[in-house]
């Protein structure tokens, strides 16, 4: 199976997502850079955390319009699976590949800590090995993470189950205290109405070894081998 | 030419840096600052022929790339120089 | 043009130094001359107030791969991989603009590391400030760590430390010390050399603008009204640019196109082109009209002074132009040819092809001026050392002591602050922030680095020789305490005004003492950077050396941490409690006083302890382990068990200090002492090896229950529910904060 | 009363966010816009009896909170609704 991580300039858990892919999954991976107009060949994307582009106008605007962007629609569009982690979310959204946007977290200052998510759904590409309601402990780091989209998006979203990841307690409670950013109904993670593009804030590539405080966030990368390998997310190569 | 382009959160989303600044006027002491809402300010140096010209530009960027529909609006103004 | 007062002053040059410029020139110096001469005769780049007496610090080691003199020192980590580090100071811009001038602070350090050809993969950061009491001191700090946490976090480096002390004298001039530290091939450091003549030199990064112009002179002069004039426009830094640049120059270095590299830093395109050229024993000529400029109608005197961020300098080989140029344009970087390398010698500067400066290299770098200041012993000393127990009253009881230390500022959690770092990203981090000294694996190999930087500037004020001496065995002591071998150290020394024969005393006293402890523990001094006049209206922070030491960690899977692991250990004190309270954090916090005699220091004692602590670590026999520093014994027992959810009961013998007694017992802090936990089991095994490394070792309690309980000679004094105490220590810095939150 | 502050940098003070815009702007195919400065740009509901007196208020509110003084500077406008 190979991974393809999009490199975009600024982008900074890249390698963080390559090494998740490659050294702790053993499976294939590349980076691609932003510039490049071919996924050569990958069965999965990951567009990794960071600053691309300094986050400068807004996280991700500047970032949608890179030349591999198109490749990452076209994949997306023949069902390929897609992850947008933290920054990668939020090109995502600027992207239109996933509705809603982000806005300053209501604390106004970034956070970095580890955070427990709820699993809502587990009938997408990256949440396919995971238990239903199933708790992960998982880092955050962001300074804006708070989810926001109009009411009746946002009604949609949960009516079509596209809701993924919930902040929760560690006993998998959805309550204000566990919502680190302001996100509407504690959202840290959608998919697109096809689900098979799936974005969240938190970091799963942070939290793939008990030596660095989890291994949580493995779930969400052996879950796109099953997905995979039951044929399901075909990719489109 | 110099456009001016005001980006702001749409009246429906909550501004979340707005409403500190609010507070924290308030603790300030001024308790007559009823409402604040902060948005981005740009000042657009362009090569247009005309001032109309320079607006829709202005325009086409504001709209491309300086707002996010989803959250924000935008107003423009060219003052020509 | 001969000069009048007033342009020297400006200069912050001396009529004699000038006069000596006018000797090595053999004529008066052009203005753009004088410029020159100006940012690199400061303190800040000469050195000349501190030479002297960095030249006795040990410098080298087995593991000593780059010493003092590069723009990064570099040791030896094994399987053929070097850490370069340093760490330095932005002081005076923090003070000006908090957010900019951390941020560029953070900027500066990095590209001194990836100059060297080292991935940065740590940093660090010790702040002082005033008290949190004050609000503008709240939106300095505010601002200071938000500028940190900018910078860092956008370029993905993790903050993995640091300190965070606050003190009265730092009100009007906060220290803003930052630590970097990079990985690289032991054999792939790169050294900023300009050589070869006719190698073009290159100029990449972000256009020059007037930033910063006199930054150096500036950082090389106390506050007052004055400084008004003398501010020059605020450096703002570009963490997107820089992290382009960052990719991109290590991308240049696997070529073999490079001859040498150097940052644009302090003292700008002026600084890198003497210092390149005198290291390789060349001559840089470069023509201003070629340097992009951000900014219409600049002087070549300008240029040349400009402190703008994100710049780098290259000399590469001739023919290789292109190689380089590719590998910038890829980042939409663009590497400009602004001139070459000679043999004669000399930095010439040309605008528009006419010479406007031709200086020798050494008059800029070798031959600047040398001092060595008049010094004397404070007068201060003799009445501060003097601390007699009686004059202070009642003591608090032990257990209201506990809980005011708890909330005191200096020793409650940091975690505001560093929730706002990234200290994640990498996936390296193997000991996050508050958790003792941090710790990063080193993916190359499986060893990991533990890091840590600390000075507590009270010992340092009450005895300048040992204070620096605690500062080393403090720092070397929390990286030993997560099982690291201190193997090199960088320091940054942060003093007053030097003209003043009593701060010359106080920082000599201090660099000799840093020297002893540094060679009684074998720990080589690589690097660092030296921060004069940090004074307001006259009057001086307290002297804060600050150490920040590399520790080796052989086996990343055997890393300690501060935080006992599980009930029904047995808690073990390492090392011996003396009744000193001397320059202690109960008596600033309770009694509002420093005073007193630091804590003595042992330094053999000190390298048995941390060689047990190692060696301890390396076996497994060692669970956790936390060092006594502010609020002693007693507030390392309560902060070994937040975190945890687990309490801990000890009994300890009492020292003799009158009604005192539990007090000095409690909260002194007697230099050299460690808590750690071993399983029941294990505990004689613990206490056999000490008693052979010659530690004193006693076993004092356990681990377990919902309190902390401590008592004296089987006498209960203290007896507290653990959340109680954990809610204290952990809001504490926050509640300063509720109120006011950054405006970005 | 409704009170308009735009804060930018000043002139000298390098804009990195602006300068970044800019280019993708010209990658856009925007190479007409010369120039961009990014400021903050806010609007405060303010109970003054005149347009003067909320003009007054919204200037402190600037200097004291709104701008930082050593890299920004500010304008006000008053539009009484
Ligand atoms: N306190 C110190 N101890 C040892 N070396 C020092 C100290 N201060 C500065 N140095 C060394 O002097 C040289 C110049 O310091 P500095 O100007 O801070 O470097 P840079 O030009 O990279 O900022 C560096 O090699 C630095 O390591
Ligand atoms: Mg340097």
């Amino acid at each position: 199976m190979k991974f393809a991580v999009v490199v975009f300039p600024g982008s900074n858990c890249d390698h963080d997502a390559y090494y998740a892919a490659q050294h702790v999954l053993g499976q294939d991976a590349e980076l691609i850079w932003h510039k490049d107009t071919s996924l050569k060949g990958a069965d999965v994307v990951v567009l990794p955390g960071g600053f691309a582009h300094g986050d400068y106008l807004r996280t991700g605007a500047i970032a949608r319009f890179s030349p591999i962007m198109q490749e990452v629609q076209r994949f997306a569009a023949g069902g390929g699976p897609v992850l947008g982690i933290c920054n990668g979310f939020q090109v995502l959204l600027e992207a239109g590949m996933l509705p809603g946007a982000m806005l300053r977290n209501t604390v106004l200052q970034f956070r970095c800590e580890h955070v427990y998510v709820r699993v809502e759904q587990t009938d997408t590409p990256f949440t396919a090995a995971c238990a239903p309601g199933q708790v992960l402990r998982i880092p955050i780091a962001h300074g804006e993470g708070n989810y926001y989209a109009e009411p009746d998006v946002v009604d949609r979203l949960e009516h079509n189950r596209q809701v993924i990841f919930r902040y929760a307690t560690v006993s998998g409670d959805v309550t204000p205290a566990a919502n680190p950013n302001g996100s509407l109904n504690n959202i840290a993670g959608i998919c697109n109405e096809t689900r098979n593009v799936v974005g969240l804030m938190p970091h799963p590539e942070r939290a793939c070894e008990l030596a660095v405080g989890s291994a949580d966030g493995l779930v969400l990368f052996e879950s796109v081998l099953k997905a995979l390998s039951h044929g399901a997310f075909a990719s489109a190569r | 030419m110099r456009a001016r382009v005001f980006v702001t959160l749409k009246p429906s989303v909550f501004d979340p840096q707005g409403t500190t600044v609010a507070e924290a006027l308030h603790t300030l002491g001024y308790s007559s600052v009823k409402n604040v809402r902060q948005g981005k300010y740009f000042e657009l140096d362009i090569d247009a022929g005309s001032a109309d010209e320079a607006k829709r530009l202005a325009g086409e960027a504001a709209g491309k790339l300086l707002a996010n529909p989803v959250i924000e609006s935008y107003r423009i103004e060219v003052d020509s120089q | 043009m001969t000069m009048d007062d007033q342009v020297l002053e400006r200069h912050g040059l001396t009529r004699d130094e000038y006069n000596r410029i006018v000797e090595m020139l053999g004529r008066e110096p052009t203005f753009t001359e004088l410029g020159i001469f100006s940012v690199m005769w400061s303190e800040h780049c000469s050195y000349k107030s501190s030479r002297v007496h960095l030249k006795t610090l040990p410098t080298t080691g087995r593991r000593v791969l780059q010493g003092p003199g590069e723009n990064a020192g570099a040791v030896d980590i094994g399987d053929g991989y070097a850490a370069v580090f340093k760490i330095e100071s932005h002081n005076h811009p923090s003070f000006i603009e908090p957010y900019q001038g951390a941020a560029t602070g953070v900027g500066g350090i990095i590209r001194d590391i990836f100059t060297m050809g080292a991935r940065p993969i740590a940093l660090l950061n010790s702040l002082r400030f005033g008290s949190l009491e004050d609000p503008l001191v709240r939106r300095t700090v505010s601002g200071v760590v938000a500028g940190i946490a900018g910078y860092g976090n956008s370029i993905g480096i993790p903050t993995v430390g640091g300190e965070i002390g606050f003190d009265d004298s730092y009100t009007g001039n906060p220290l803003v010390n930052v630590f970097c530290l990079g990985i690289s091939r032991a054999d792939d450091i790169i050294k900023g050399t300009a050589s070869g003549a006719g190698n073009p030199v290159y100029y990449v990064g972000a256009k020059t603008g007037r930033d910063g112009i006199h930054g150096a002179t500036m950082a090389s002069a106390e506050f007052d009204e004055k400084l008004e004039e003398k501010r020059p426009a605020v450096q703002v830094g570009d963490p997107f640019m820089e992290k382009l640049l960052l990719e991109a120059c290590l991308e240049v270095m696997q070529t073999d196109a490079l001859v040498g590299i150097q940052d644009m830093g302090a003292a700008g395109l002026t600084c890198s082109t003497c210092e390149m050229g005198s290291r390789g024993g060349a001559g840089v000529e470069i023509d201003v009209a070629n340097v992009p400029q951000r900014e219409t109608g600049m002087t070549p005197y300008e240029i040349m002074l400009s402190e703008s961020q994100e710049r780098m300098l290259l000399v590469v080989k001739k023919g290789r132009e292109h190689d380089v140029e590719r590998i910038f344009e890829k980042w939409d970087l663009h590497a400009v040819h602004i001139g070459q390398v000679t043999t004669d010698g000399k930095m010439r500067v040309k605008d528009r092809g006419e010479v406007v400066a031709e200086i020798p290299n050494p008059c800029l770098t070798d031959e600047a001026p040398v001092y060595r200041r008049p010094m004397q012993e404070p007068a201060y000393l003799r009445e501060a050392r003097r601390l007699s127990l009686d004059s202070l009253g009642q003591p608090l009881v032990a257990r209201d002591a506990l809980r005011a230390l708890l909330a005191a500022p200096n020793v409650a959690s940091k975690r505001w602050v560093y929730r706002q770092y990234d200290h994640m990203v990498r996936t390296n981090t193997l000991v996050v922030p508050g958790m003792g000294a941090g710790v990063v694996r080193v993916k190359e190999t499986h060893r990991a680095l533990a890091l840590s930087t600390d000075c507590n500037g009270r010992f340092v004020y009450l005895d300048p020789y040992r204070g620096a001496q605690l500062a080393v065995a403090e720092a070397s002591r929390n990286v030993a305490c997560a099982g690291g071998l201190p193997i090199g150290a960088t320091n940054c020394l942060n003093f007053g005004n030097p003209q003043k024969p009593e701060i010359m005393w106080q920082f000599a006293k201090a660099v000799e003492g840093m020297g002893a402890a540094c060679r009684a523990l074998d720990i080589p001094i690589t690097g660092g950077n030296v921060s004069l006049y940090n004074e307001t209206d006259g009057s001086a922070v307290l002297p804060t050396p600050v150490l920040g030491v590399v520790g080796l960690i052989e086996n990343a899977d055997r890393v300690v941490r501060r935080a006992f692991r599980e009930a029904g250990e047995v808690i073990v004190l390492l090392g011996e409690s003396r009744a000193e309270l001397g320059g202690s954090e109960y008596l600033h916090v309770v009694h509002g006083l420093i005073r007193g005699v630091p804590p003595a220091l042992d330094l053999e004692r000190e390298a048995a302890l941390q060689r047990l602590l190692v060696e301890g670590a390396a076996s497994g026999l060692i669970r956790s382990a936390h060092d006594c520093a502010e609020g002693g014994l007693a507030i390392t027992i309560a902060e070994s068990c937040f975190d945890t959810g687990l309490g801990a009961s000890i009994d300890v013998p009492g020292l003799e200090a009158g009604h005192f007694g539990d007090v000095v017992t409690l909260f002194g802090e007697s230099a050299s002492r460690v808590v750690v936990s071993v399983r029941a089991q294990q505990a004689a095994e613990l206490l056999a090896l000490a008693r052979k490394a010659g530690v004193p070792a006693a076993a004092i309690g356990t681990v377990g229950g919902g309190a902390v309980r401590m008592s004296i000679d089987g006498r209960s004094v203290i007896d507290a529910p653990l959340v109680e105490l954990e809610h204290l220590w952990s809001t504490s810095i926050e509640s300063f904060f509720e109120k006011q939150r950054a405006i970005a």
